[in-house]
């Protein structure tokens, strides 16, 4: 265990990108917390979500702004969300991270790519657009990784794209 | 050794993992989770598509609110997968055959049971490998009794066979030889009818042990299957069933009766709709109403043998009057036609991707029954389905 | 076992089609002996296949004569022919039976739709012609029964199309 | 127990039907058969999907003569997998993935050996489930050792490391670290070279025993993936591999030196290229041509982050004279390009549906590189082939 604690720790002290991705996902690792991921309240993540998505364009669109680095089925057309699952898939713990640019407030965000795995793929609204794709010798950029790690199955149902955090 | 070794630790590794991944990725400041499903709706249709153009190894159930026409959700399982609903909607039932190598090694089926909320499989039951390998899958593969306490799967070895499943022990209580005749439609609490390659039906009475309690045969057949075949699957209104026929005839039968009496077939076509060319036509052309007493039934123009072909119009008879009532013309031609059973029904058609035109993807379109109105469509369908259903009744 | 026998030999009794197809299917069983279906000696295959397509159209046309009641893909394109399975998959010694019009003869022929199993499918030169396409109650006619009794994967590659006499 | 039983029976029921069916359909009177294969051909070429537009379980493996551009034969395994030849040529390795229950359940991860000529499988090996699940699928993924005693698989938890497996015995031998490293390019007998994070190599010896016996890295980085990064596949042509960027320069790395050692880089494009907004980009955009010292490479005018994007044309460069010597246009644009290694070379190239495009199938192309003239087509390809492999050397 030593050693591949040690393995990717090495791994993320590479991630300095010049786009700045990783090293601002380590600055959004130093400052939150270790939680767990589910369940979260029902209610509130409806909201969220609704509110998060006011005015940023059409999440059921290839060209909404979270996509910049999106590659798979949008699972807002195969019964969840941007951020959530279809029902009876798993959400990964683990994504690939994109950085997309807010279209109201300019701002840079980063965005994890969580696939949702245990079903074969809904195969509706593919989506692939490549901006930060980096091939596998930068894992944490690869969208052609398949990103279950952490669940019980590598078969991908559809990929969400979730807000990690503001790029300073 | 080394394997066992491997996966044991691999539990660990990935118990580590999920922890030093979620801590190493940070939980979003989102709400992010996996989403559940409401109770199923009147107006939820349940799309299965056996096999999509690449790959048959994995049928795929579509869960489709029929009212937003959204797609809710899927299950995916394993080669020309069936599925039923539970009675009283809380789970749903694939029965399933896998390989250990994908297409080839050993073979093992089974009853998937998922929770209808959450598509999650609870429980499986392991069947004897011999069920049913047919395109298009339909209702008669795959049966629950009206309790909802035994599933009723088709076997094909090509000798016909049924497997009871015992849903309260989760376990095979029997099977039930049903002597070369096929398909299960349930006719009562413990008696379903299969359909006889002279065309007489075979009624089978089975107990609580899922043994053959009572099998009876119709005297005579009831259509002649050499000059004018039905279709497997009837539609079931109220004591009578009426199964439709490649040349456009009605064959009512009493399906109370133990074995079934035969009614006295009447015709679809007027001698103007047979010099058409009109004629039945589809994967599932048949739909049923039953508090409208209504059947429906996909049409097209076409020579013999034409039966599978997609149909251009629904036609609408009123199996009392035995007369036309309403005739409704596709936006697009359709190859399955279902018909929710509620008050305030919905009409649903697939449409396939011609064989021979353009490629493209299927589509759900639906119609008000009522008017006849099309109300819209959900396009990019997964696979090709094949065959729509829902809850049995209105709840 | 005795009570399987019977039960197909019922199923076959009833086999008298108005088209004649399984009637004359009982008269090429009758006339032909129990021999074991493979191997075939390769050479004259070939040279069989050859013969028999000679001015008969196109055998990689759904057109082709011999396709009046196919469903599924040709193994003609798959690396298979009209008779033959592509390397690696088994040929089932079951099927379903149609009729079909030679264009050169006239005569009408009984023709056995054989899948080649054990393979995911093909999917190349989907072809679906239902002559003499039954309901399951006809298991024989149902070309949507998959025929891959006898061997040991019930996954079709494709389908060929074979010969097994005259109609009388 | 019912089970083993019902699974006991099946078997003599299985065999009784072989028996019983082909006695009652007849042996046909046309030769039918099983057909088999010829020894690999020089032009032959094999083309990996790994995933239709319907399901992901079930990769591809299209074998095709590039001579006649006929689909020879299909190898369909699991999901995701990789595959290799023997260098004799007498077996095809894959690297396959299943689930008990099709989309989920047990993972069981196997190398499945097939005889070249019958396509049909002879051996399996049990692996650590843990193989690289990657689109689209490299030969970086699975590679043979020049001697073609040793299988290296790559593994990805997201740790990377490399199992190794031993062919003459069909056995796991050992499991490598790869420290975080990417891909195996074999650079020796016994030696592997990964790309790093940084942009280092890290080289890689091995003993028979599949453990690692020295491991190497280049001092310094030989390209800056911030800046400029490479596509993962090198083109090796005799001591040396090339890499291309997704900026367009060619980075040369001295291969046989342990650790390698970085070569000057150069521009595949001018200066009114670059205005032209060309860009190489595609799953597979380059190719080697050993014996005339080439790399072929598929360019595109596109904007940054196209590297995906399918090229409209194939540059061709002598890497010696470090200049483009042939430019072939493509009558469809293309994502994969593959050149065969014999002295009459192809090239071949798939081009894929566009995504936004009307749905249509893949295609491969065939091309004389002497002339660049197009020679032909096959269409239909089944699925969405992502790679292009051959023999690796002329034989």
């Amino acid at each position: 265990m030593d050693a591949l604690v040690e393995r990717i720790t090495r791994t993320v002290a590479m991630r300095t990108s010049r786009r700045g991705i990783l090293g601002m996902l380590g600055r959004v690792l130093l400052g939150a917390a270790v939680l767990p991921l589910l369940p979260v309240d029902r209610i509130s993540a409806r909201a969220n979500a609704a509110a998060a998505d006011a005015g940023e364009g059409d999440p059921l669109s290839c060209d909404y702004w979270r996509y910049c680095g999106f590659d798979g089925s949008l699972c807002g057309c195969c019964g969840g969300s941007t951020t959530e699952c279809p029902p009876g898939t798993m959400m990964s713990p683990t994504s690939w991270v994109g950085t997309c640019k807010h279209p109201l407030d300019g701002k840079e965000y980063i965005i994890g790519y969580r696939d949702c795995c245990g079903k074969d793929n809904c195969g509706r609204c593919f989506c692939q657009n490549n901006k930060g794709d980096m091939p596998l010798y930068r894992t944490q950029l690869d969208n052609g990784v398949t990103w279950c790690f952490g669940t019980s199955s590598y078969v991908v149902n559809c990929t969400t794209a979730v807000k990690l955090g503001l790029k300073s | 050794m080394r394997i066992r070794l491997g996966a044991a630790s691999g539990i660990i590794f990935a118990a580590w993992l999920v922890a030093a991944l979620s801590s190493a990725q940070a939980p979003p400041p989102e709400g992010v989770r996996v989403r559940e499903l409401g109770p199923i709706g009147p107006h939820w249709v349940f799309l299965v598509s056996p096999a999509g153009a690449d790959s048959e190894l994995s049928t795929k159930i579509e869960i489709v609110d029929g009212d937003s026409l959204q797609l809710l959700g899927l299950l995916t399982g394993g080669l020309l997968s069936t599925a039923a609903l539970s009675p009283d909607r809380k789970f749903i039932y694939m029965a399933d055959t896998f390989y250990s190598r994908g297409s080839r090694g050993d073979r093992t089926d089974v009853i998937s049971i998922y929770d209808a909320r959450r598509l999650a499989p609870v429980h499986e039951v392991v069947i004897p490998a011999k069920r049913q390998q047919h395109i298009p899958p339909d209702s008669s593969a795959l049966t629950i009794t009206p309790d909802g306490r035994f599933l009723l799967v088709a076997n094909l070895t090509p000798a016909t066979s049924v497997t009871v499943v015992d849903v309260n022990s989760n376990k095979v209580a029997g099977e039930i030889d049903t002597a070369g005749c096929a398909g299960i439609v349930m006719a009562g609490a413990r008696r379903f009818n299969s359909i006889c390659g002279d065309g007489a039906l075979l009624s089978i009475r089975f107990d609580d042990r899922g043994k053959a309690a009572a099998s009876r045969r119709m005297a005579r057949p009831f259509f002649d299957p050499e000059k004018d075949p039905v279709f497997s699957v009837p539609a079931v209104i109220g004591k009578r069933a009426y199964y439709a026929s490649y040349h456009g005839m009605v064959y009512p039968v009493d399906w109370e009766a133990d074995p079934p009496i035969a009614g006295a077939p009447w015709p679809m076509l007027s001698g103007e709709d047979r010099k058409a060319g009109w004629r039945p036509g589809g994967y599932q052309p048949l739909a049923a109403y039953a508090p409208g007493k209504l059947i429906y039934i996909l049409m097209h123009q076409g020579g013999e043998w034409t039966h599978k072909q997609a149909g251009t119009e629904v036609w609408v008879y009123n199996i009392e009057q035995r007369r036309r009532v309403d005739k409704i013309v596709l936006p697009r031609p359709g190859s399955e036609v279902y018909v929710t059973p509620d008050r305030d029904p919905r009409m649903f058609v697939v449409s396939l991707p011609e064989l021979n035109g353009p490629p493209s993807a299927p589509i759900l379109q639906s119609f008000s029954t009522a008017s006849g109105r099309y109300l819209g469509a959900l396009d990019q369908l997964p696979g090709f389905p094949l065959w729509i259903f829902g809850p049995a009744r209105a709840m």
